[in-house]
């Protein structure tokens, strides 16, 4: 029972708990974060909204530091919180409101930029605004009458402003406070941990925070009494470490996915296979058609290739077995998001349909097919593999491709940066950082995100659609605007600018002491708020 | 009178090479015998065999006693003891026998320590003191010397007091005075008789120098193309020869002319005077070089030509060669002569533009070495042949000796093809060498043949100037009478100007028409040969003819008396 | 003229000359020799008939997910060896391991020799003359290898993998990139051996009869060098064809598909503990190849040398 | 006096060799198609955000300016920002990482002794079993324990580091269960600790090098066997093991050292998956990061400390050639 699952036995407060990281540090500063709600940040520092997160549940948005998640007025412009009463930063002052617009303002200095940066434009346009840095000038469109309430005057109206309110940068700053560029390693702590000891590629350890009351904190059980990070480890021998599973790796959990090497071995050891933690679904893993290129600005052959993809491959590549890689995608907004509707626009086996993807490019006035396309994918991982994969089965179809690897930077840079990129095919996958279709649509297809750092790889222009996004967005309606999502994901998908492979799962290992290990259906990633130790 | 060394039947094989055929001869306690003979003829190689130091393509066969004991039977530690303890062993290369990396002081202690249990700082001083008994100069700073710092005499000296060391019972001398002048000859030749009568160490002494057995040996064996065709006690050989060859090698000995053996008695009455084109220093040791006589139209002119060797950290400055004026004319033969360490090796060093000059000038046809590059340079080299003192280390280990004689033809391509073959075929026979000789391996040779690949190598280009740093000291006389005889042929020729460097004053003698002493780095005189020989002015040249032995064993008793006289 | 010594008659056949004799002498007097020889020819030949190996054993390089069980690894043990795949099936694509040795030979072969060809000659050429001449111009040398050496090659490949063109033959640029990164460690050696043997009397001998530079060095120099330059190319090779795995993930390598023997190991590593024939078969090769080469090269150093002749 | 110039020669030309290094990483850095200031933009990026994260880190200016800044930043120490925010990086500044906040040169200081601790043990290593297995086989020549020593160099230099890494990891420290996992101690805080915990890295970097070192010796052996002073050293009766290890090696050891300074002097500046596997926070794993995030400050200051460090090796490398043979001491 991958699906969501929950290992382990009974839960108790202590213990101390080890993550497992193969990247050099953690980010804790709330201002340069990208941390979801679920994730590393949580331990030290709220937000004003968090979400509730359950296996087999879609995924809700509830209060955290505010009582409510925020009440929208002005038809979704402006959007009023108000903090729950005696709240405390761990040096036991009070967090106000001003706090939390000191964050903010702080996301804005060029010294603190990096983070989630939804509500930046939002607040303010074209990023005039600087910072409270220099001259100290405030932010305008941030009020906060009192230390409890803080109102949001948006730019225009934004129905999910309230999902935006969980992301970092609404973690409270004490105001005045965390000028100095390494603030992250050592940030005065609103969650339920504070940092005791901050090395870069060694290892951060955290304590309880001694002011935070949990009885104000819905979302973190807080159940270990001592967390420490073990930066910069190797992820093979994480999880040769988890499956061997002696000592305090018992007590220890890998933050990163288990690689479909690892998965093979998992897969034989009974003991860690126990341990083996996947979730329901995840990522959309997809291929972007670059809809400005040559013959593929040709919708009837751009379709081609949705019958032409072999799935099943891409499944076995990816992890294995479908199984454990996840049901083939059909739809742009991934499960797990509320109000998604399921549906096939282009209904084939999963092995795909070379037969009819040929028949397609032919009636396009490709009767030969299609020759010297560039796939380009990133070069980590089994990303290449994965590649092959899909290289392989177009090639069925009489579409050669030739496969070209990039190290992540170039990659980023030519899929996301350049004007003119060079490339036909592009193998992606996208993680919405929200529980809204509007992070799985948004991004990836609004015509403002082609380039200059967007993510329209397909370089999907179609005004239609921008506008229609524009007005979803705008609806604070929750049903309403997830039916406006649908309509979208299947308006798209008839252009057939991506083809939709998979929903990624995510599969992770952890000791045999670690309890509470679930994945909610959203986002893809552990809940660590949850972790206990086992006693 | 037992015998401490016995041979019996003694054969050595290199592959199809029969170098050593049935060999006996037997050296008694106290008893110095000389083993003379072609070029070639297995002298080196017997000796060597003897405590198992021939490469492993070597077979050997038959018997060699040693105090009852039989070499080629010895466990290796046993080997070991006797190696360098019982045996002391000097080799006929100094230049190659020392090892480039140590100083000769370490060498020479791990030598002492080998076989006796000494402190390292008594060692040293043992070491030191052996350093002095070979005469060498400053002892203390030489200590201190790399190998490659060292002159050739000197290198022999350093191989011939590790010899004996540790005061051997038998000491094997494989030509241990060929890179010595006369005077340090003598020296050390009074150091064996020295170990001879005092530890009654037996003597093994090959060389091809008549006057060295005639002044040492009591008995002398001969060999011919790898057997002993003769021995007898020394007054017998010299006396009445009985095979052909030996007669021939007797024969072929060359003697100071009688005017300049008269060199001792002027010694002892010492004035100075100067000639025409007869220069000497006045003063001894001398502190300048003497001018240059006037030239006409010199090949070779090296003018105030000083070298300096730059010490090392620590290390003491050498000013081997201070302001030299030479020249040579074309088709003359200058003959440099001088003591061991004096710079006559600088001097051809500088000359071929090997040795960076710290000041003067060195011009050839009128053209500066230092100064000449690209095609210049290279129709300049054409001109010029160079021997070198050691053999061994100039020639390319890696090269069949045919080819390293080759090469300055095919370098200027002076001939192709067949012609090349041909003229090396022809060059190695005229300095008497088989050309089937020509596919071996430097190391695959004896030490005359491979002087006599440097001499055919040299000799390749009919160079209008020879540099020869000791060309013959490697040789038996009779192949040296022939090699000097095809000097003067060549020079009938091709009329080619040479500068001989030589520690045989009967060679110089014969082949020089003007004879510069090198001492202590200074030409300390210069002048026509027969001048200076005949009637020397400085003290050095004095001593250097009083000095010269004469191959009769009675006449050299009469001037080694003479001799020590004057010391 | 007398009659020469009579003395004379070949010593037992003098060292090698050149190295093809070399090799065919070494490989007649030494079973070891041949053995390993005889390795290095077939996995060449491997390289060189791939499609026709490949042909006889029935297989290709496309993907067949039927050959794998439920986990994605071979269906069948070890790794899926069989009579249809001799060397098994890759895990999570079903790949026939076989036919990706047989063409990643070709790849890793041609990269792994072309490379350590060309960084050998430019280090020996560089080196020999930095020695040799001294001066500035070792000076210059000994500056840029240093430059070479501490310069992080891994983003110089990063940039030329995202610049270099995708129809540029990448095995040229391979063996160029990796030839001009890998001569300082050669040049060092031979730098180093050229100073001391450059101070030699041979050397000097030859420089006097007129000998330039580029003859001292191949007459002189270069024959007493060949110990350590075979010694120094032979170890190249694995390096060489490791390299090219590394550079191939940085995307300055083969594209993928092309199979390579570097790929096709570190992709094996991580199923190293669950599917071992998948590391073992291209692992093999490699460690063969170096080994043949590495004894074929010693043998040769051995027949070159005149004084060790005769073994024992 | 001669001493003191050729030092200050060699000196001028390391820091020339910097300066060339840093340029063309300059160069390369900005011929690649990449964006640095790309993740100090956060997500959702706009190119209003990206302007303004270039302009504080100072990518905003043409490269050859940016170098300038860059060495000017060496003597002068830089300032990046304004106002209470602003980020100042004291003299001398070898660049400041934005990533990670911090002073490179802190940062790489900080992780100097890993990585040294790392080098010297496995150097000493893989120096000392290379040289004697390569006597022992060239004194051996031939026989079963030449091959033997022969096949099991092959096996390390044909393996790739990471297989070699993970086989240690897996052996000692899973299997066998002897050794520690992975992670650093200081050597300051135990050395006995230290020692442990890096002796599975040195023997994984011995294995993986010693070939190279085994068959150099072997070969120089074989051919310095022959010479003449050599048999000068057994005349004086010396036992063969004096004759192999003192004599014979001293004339083996100048390609032996010059492989070694190359090797050192690159591990110095860290062993990049010996380091990621065994978790020991070095300079070569700084590196690695720096360059999968394209990290141009830290990928700086790691490649001139590299550079310096290869220099440096090699510079000693070099006075030592004229220990090793006076013949080629240095003019
Ligand atoms: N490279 C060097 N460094 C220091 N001193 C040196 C060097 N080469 C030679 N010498 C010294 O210079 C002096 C002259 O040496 P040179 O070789 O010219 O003597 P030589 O006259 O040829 O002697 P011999 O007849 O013994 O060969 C000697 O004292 C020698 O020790
Ligand atoms: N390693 C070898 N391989 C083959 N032949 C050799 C080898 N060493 C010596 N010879 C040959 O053996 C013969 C005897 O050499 P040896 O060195 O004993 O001569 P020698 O009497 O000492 O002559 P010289 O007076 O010239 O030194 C020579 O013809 C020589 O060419
Ligand atoms: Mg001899
Ligand atoms: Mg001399």
């Amino acid at each position: 029972k991958p699906a969501g699952g929950q290992a382990g036995g009974d839960v108790k407060k202590g213990g101390t708990l080890y993550l497992l990281s193969d990247s050099p540090t953690q980010q804790y500063d709330p201002a340069r974060s990208s941390s979801l709600v679920v994730t590393g940040l949580q331990f030290v520092h709220r937000r004003l909204t968090s979400w509730k997160v359950a296996p087999g549940q879609d995924t809700t948005i509830v209060p955290d530091l505010a009582t409510d998640t925020g009440k929208p007025s002005d038809g979704g412009k402006t959007w009023t919180f108000t903090l729950k009463d005696n709240q405390k930063y761990s040096d036991g002052s009070t967090i106000k409101s001003a706090d939390i617009k000191w964050g903010l303002e702080r996301s804005y200095a060029p010294a603190f930029a990096g983070g989630l940066a939804y509500h930046k434009d939002l607040l303010s346009p074209g990023l005039t605004y600087k910072g409270p840095f220099e001259g100290g000038q405030e932010l305008s469109t941030i009020e906060t009458p009192d230390d409890k309430t803080i109102i949001f005057k948006l730019a225009r109206p934004y129905g999910d402003w309230n999902w935006v309110a969980s992301t970092p940068a609404f973690a409270p700053v004490p105001k005045g406070k965390g000028a100095e560029a390494n603030y992250g390693e050592h940030p005065i702590a609103s969650g339920p941990y504070q940092i005791d000891k901050f090395e870069r590629g060694k290892t951060a350890e955290f304590s309880r925070n001694p002011h935070w009351d949990g009885k104000t904190d819905e979302t973190r059980p807080a159940n270990p009494d001592k967390v420490i990070w073990q930066f910069s480890q190797q992820t093979n021998v994480i999880s040769k470490r988890l499956i061997d599973d002696t000592g305090e790796d018992k007590n220890a959990f890998g933050i990163s996915f288990a690689s479909p090497a690892q998965l093979a071995q998992i897969q034989s050891n009974q003991s860690a296979k126990s341990r083996l933690v996947t979730s329901e679904s995840g990522a959309l893993a997809y291929l972007a058609l670059n809809t400005l290129r040559g013959k593929l600005t040709d919708v009837n052959v751009r379709k081609a290739f949705q019958y032409a993809v072999n799935k099943a491959a891409y499944q076995v590549a990816s992890a294995g077995n479908a199984q454990l890689a996840c049901d083939a995608a059909t739809t742009l907004v991934t499960p797990g998001i509320a109000g998604r509707e399921q549906f096939d626009l282009y209904p084939s086996k999963p092995e795909g349909d070379p037969a009819k993807a040929k028949e397609l490019l032919a009636a396009a006035g490709n009767p030969n097919g299609l020759e010297g396309l560039v796939l380009v994918t990133r070069a980590e991982n089994n990303w290449p593999k994965l590649a092959e994969s899909v290289q392989s089965s177009l090639a069925a179809s009489g579409i050669k491709a030739t496969i070209k690897p990039m190290d992540e930077e170039t990659f980023t840079a030519e899929v996301q940066n350049k004007p003119n990129p060079d490339y036909d095919l592009a193998l992606v996958s996208w993680q919405p950082d929200i529980p809204s279709a509007n992070a799985n649509i948004q991004p990836l297809f609004q015509s403002t995100e082609i380039g200059g750092g967007g993510y329209n790889t397909a370089r999907y222009n179609n005004a239609d659609v921008d506008r229609l996004i524009t007005e979803a967005q705008a609806t604070v309606d929750q049903k309403e605007a997830a039916k406006k999502w649908a309509e979208l994901d299947k308006k798209i998908l008839a252009d057939s600018p991506v083809v939709p492979l998979i929903y990624t799962r995510n599969s992770y290992l952890h000791g045999s002491k670690v309890g509470n290990v679930q994945i909610g259906r959203f986002p893809a990633y552990a809940d660590y708020r949850q972790f206990g130790i086992i006693q | 009178m037992t015998d401490l060394l016995e041979l019996d039947g003694v054969e050595v094989s290199f592959g199809s090479v029969q170098a050593v055929r049935s060999v006996s001869y037997s050296v008694a306690a106290g008893e110095v015998l000389a083993v003379v003979g072609e070029s070639g003829s297995g002298k080196t190689v017997t000796a060597m065999s003897l405590l198992g130091l021939l490469p492993s393509t070597a077979k050997v066969s038959g018997r060699a006693l040693f105090d009852g004991r039989n070499l080629y039977d010895l466990p290796p530690a046993d080997l070991r003891e006797v190696r360098g303890g019982d045996v002391g062993m000097v080799f006929q290369e100094p230049m190659s026998a020392l090892n480039p990396v140590f100083t000769i002081g370490d060498q020479l202690v791990e030598a002492i320590r080998a076989h006796q249990e000494l402190s390292s700082a008594d060692a040293r001083r043992r070491a030191i003191e052996l350093l002095d008994l070979v005469g060498l100069p400053e002892p203390d700073q030489r200590f201190r010397s790399y190998p490659h710092e060292l002159s050739g005499g000197q290198l022999q000296r350093i191989v011939i007091a590790m010899a004996v060391a540790n005061e051997p019972k038998l000491l094997i001398a494989d030509e241990p005075t060929t890179a010595l002048d006369v005077t340090v000859q003598a020296e050390i030749l009074e150091l064996l008789r020295d170990l001879r009568s005092r530890l009654r160490t037996a003597i093994l002494l090959i060389t091809h120098d008549m006057g060295v057995v005639a002044d040492l040996a009591d008995r002398v064996v001969v060999m011919y193309d790898g057997k002993v065709v003769e021995q007898g006690t020394v007054t017998e050989i010299f006396a009445a020869p009985k095979e052909k060859y030996t007669q021939e090698l007797l024969g072929s000995v060359i003697s100071l002319g009688s005017r300049a053996t008269k060199g001792v008695e002027r010694a002892l009455v010492a004035e100075v005077v100067t000639r025409p084109n007869h220069l000497a220093a006045a003063e001894h040791p001398a502190e300048s070089s003497v001018p240059d006589v006037p030239a006409e139209k010199p090949v070779l002119s090296v003018d105030d030509l000083s070298v300096v060797y730059g010490g090392r950290f620590r290390a003491i400055s050498v000013r081997a060669a201070d302001r030299v004026s030479l020249h040579i004319e074309p088709g003359e033969v200058l003959g440099l002569v001088g003591e061991s360490g004096s710079g006559k090796s600088t001097v051809a060093g500088a000359v071929t533009g090997l040795i960076r000059t710290t000041s003067g000038s060195v011009r050839i046809n009128g053209v500066d070495i230092a100064r000449v590059r690209g095609r210049a340079a290279k129709a300049l080299r054409r001109q010029i042949g160079v021997v070198f003192q050691d053999p061994l280390s100039s020639l390319n280990p890696r090269t069949p000796v045919g080819e390293s004689v080759a090469e300055p033809i095919n370098l200027h391509k002076a001939l192709t093809g067949t012609d090349v073959d041909k003229r090396v075929a022809s060059l190695l026979e005229s300095v008497q060498l088989s050309a089937t000789l020509r596919t071996r391996y430097p190391h695959e040779l004896s030490g005359g043949q491979r002087q006599r690949v440097c001499i055919a190598r040299a000799l390749a280009l009919n160079p209008d100037l020879l540099i020869a740093d000791e060309p013959t000291s490697a040789l038996d006389v009779s192949v040296q009478a022939k090699v000097l005889a095809l000097f003067r042929e060549l020079q009938a020729e091709h009329g080619f100007a040479c500068l001989f460097i030589s520690h045989d004053l009967a060679v110089i003698e014969q082949l020089a028409a003007r004879v510069a002493v090198m001492h202590r780095g200074h030409v300390v005189e210069q002048g026509p040969t027969n001048s200076v020989l005949a009637e020397p002015i400085h003290p050095y040249t004095q001593r250097l003819l009083a000095a010269a032995p004469v191959a009769d064993p009675e006449e050299q008793h009469r001037r080694r008396e003479a001799w020590r006289q004057l010391a | 003229m007398s009659d020469p010594l009579p003395l004379g008659g070949d010593v037992s056949p003098g060292a090698a000359r050149s190295l093809p004799v070399a090799l065919l002498r070494a490989v007649r007097r030494d079973a070891w020799t041949l053995t390993c020889a005889l390795m290095a020819v077939a996995i060449v030949m491997l390289a060189a008939g791939a499609d026709l190996w490949v042909a006889i054993e029935g297989q290709d390089l496309d993907p067949d997910l039927t050959a794998l069980g439920p986990d994605g690894l071979p269906a069948r043990s070890l790794g899926g060896v069989s009579g249809d795949h001799w060397f098994g099936v890759q895990p999570l694509n079903g790949i026939d391991l076989f036919a990706v040795v047989a063409y990643g030979a070709r790849v890793s072969l041609l990269v792994g020799l072309g490379a350590t060809l060309l960084a050998t000659v430019l280090g020996v050429l560089i080196g020999a003359s930095a020695g040799y001449i001294g001066g500035w111009w070792d000076r210059v040398v000994s500056w840029s290898s240093d430059v070479i050496l501490g310069f992080p090659s891994l983003i110089f490949m990063i940039a030329l993998g995202a610049v270099a063109p995708i129809e540029f033959p990448r095995q040229l640029l391979l063996i160029v990139v990796l030839g001009l990164f890998g001569w300082p460690r050669v040049a060092r050696i031979v730098r180093a051996q050229v100073l001391s043997l450059g101070k030699r009397n041979f050397v000097s001998a030859s420089k006097v009869m007129g000998g330039g530079t580029w003859h001292v060095f191949v007459k002189q120099l270069l024959p007493n060098l060949w110990a350590p330059i075979i010694i120094v190319s032979s170890l190249t090779i694995p390096s060489m064809i490791g390299n090219e795995a590394a550079l191939s993930f940085l995307g300055a390598g083969v594209l993928p598909p092309t199979p390579s023997w570097g790929r096709t190991i570190s992709d094996a590593i991580d199923f190293f503990e669950t599917d071992p024939m998948y590391l073992i078969f291209p692992g093999l090769m490699l460690f063969l190849i170096t080994l043949a080469f590495n004894v074929v090269g010693d043998s040769i150093r051995d027949e070159l040398d005149p004084k060790s002749k005769g073994r024992g | 006096m001669r001493a003191v110039k050729f030092v200050a020669g060699r000196f001028a030309g390391m820091v020339l060799v910097l300066l060339i290094v840093s340029f063309i990483t300059f160069v390369v850095f900005y011929v690649l198609p990449s964006e640095p200031a790309q993740l100090a933009c956060g997500r959702p990026c706009s190119p209003q955000a990206l302007e303004l994260a270039r302009e504080f880190m100072g990518y905003n200016v043409p490269w050859y300016q940016q170098y300038f800044d860059f060495i000017g930043g060496i003597f002068g120490g830089r300032t990046f920002g304004t106002g209470q925010a602003a980020i100042v990086c004291s003299a001398p500044c070898f660049g400041y990482d934005f990533q990670n906040n911090a002073d490179v040169l802190d940062e790489i200081l900080s992780r100097v002794e890993v990585s040294v601790s790392v080098a010297i043990g496995a150097a000493i290593i893989w120096l000392i079993t290379g040289v004697g297995l390569g006597v022992v086989s060239a004194l051996k020549r031939g026989t079963p324990l030449d091959r033997i020593t022969m096949a099991v160099a092959m096996a390390g230099v044909s393996m790739p580091a990471y297989l070699a890494g993970m086989l240690g990891i897996t052996i000692f420290a899973f299997g066998l269960d002897v050794v520690p996992k992975n992670g650093y101690v200081p050597i300051g805080e135990d050395v006995a600790q230290w020692a442990w915990h890096l002796v599975t890295p040195w023997l994984v970097l011995a294995f993986l090098h010693a070939a190279i070192y085994a068959r150099l010796t072997r070969g120089q052996m074989l051919e310095t066997l022959g010479e003449d002073f050599i048999r000068t050293a057994r005349a004086k009766g010396l036992t063969e093991r004096k004759v192999v290890g003192r004599h014979a090696l001293r004339n083996v050891l100048l390609p032996v050292v010059t492989v070694f300074g190359v090797d050192l002097g690159l591990l110095l500046a860290g062993t990049v998956i010996t380091e990621r596997i065994f978790s020991m926070p070095g300079v070569g794993m700084l590196l690695v990061d720096s360059i999968r995030s394209l990290n141009l400050p830290i990928l700086l200051g790691v490649t001139l400390f590299a550079a310096l460090a290869v220099t440096l090796v090699n510079f000693l490398v070099d006075l030592f050639y004229g220990v090793l043979d006076p013949r080629a001491r240095l003019t």
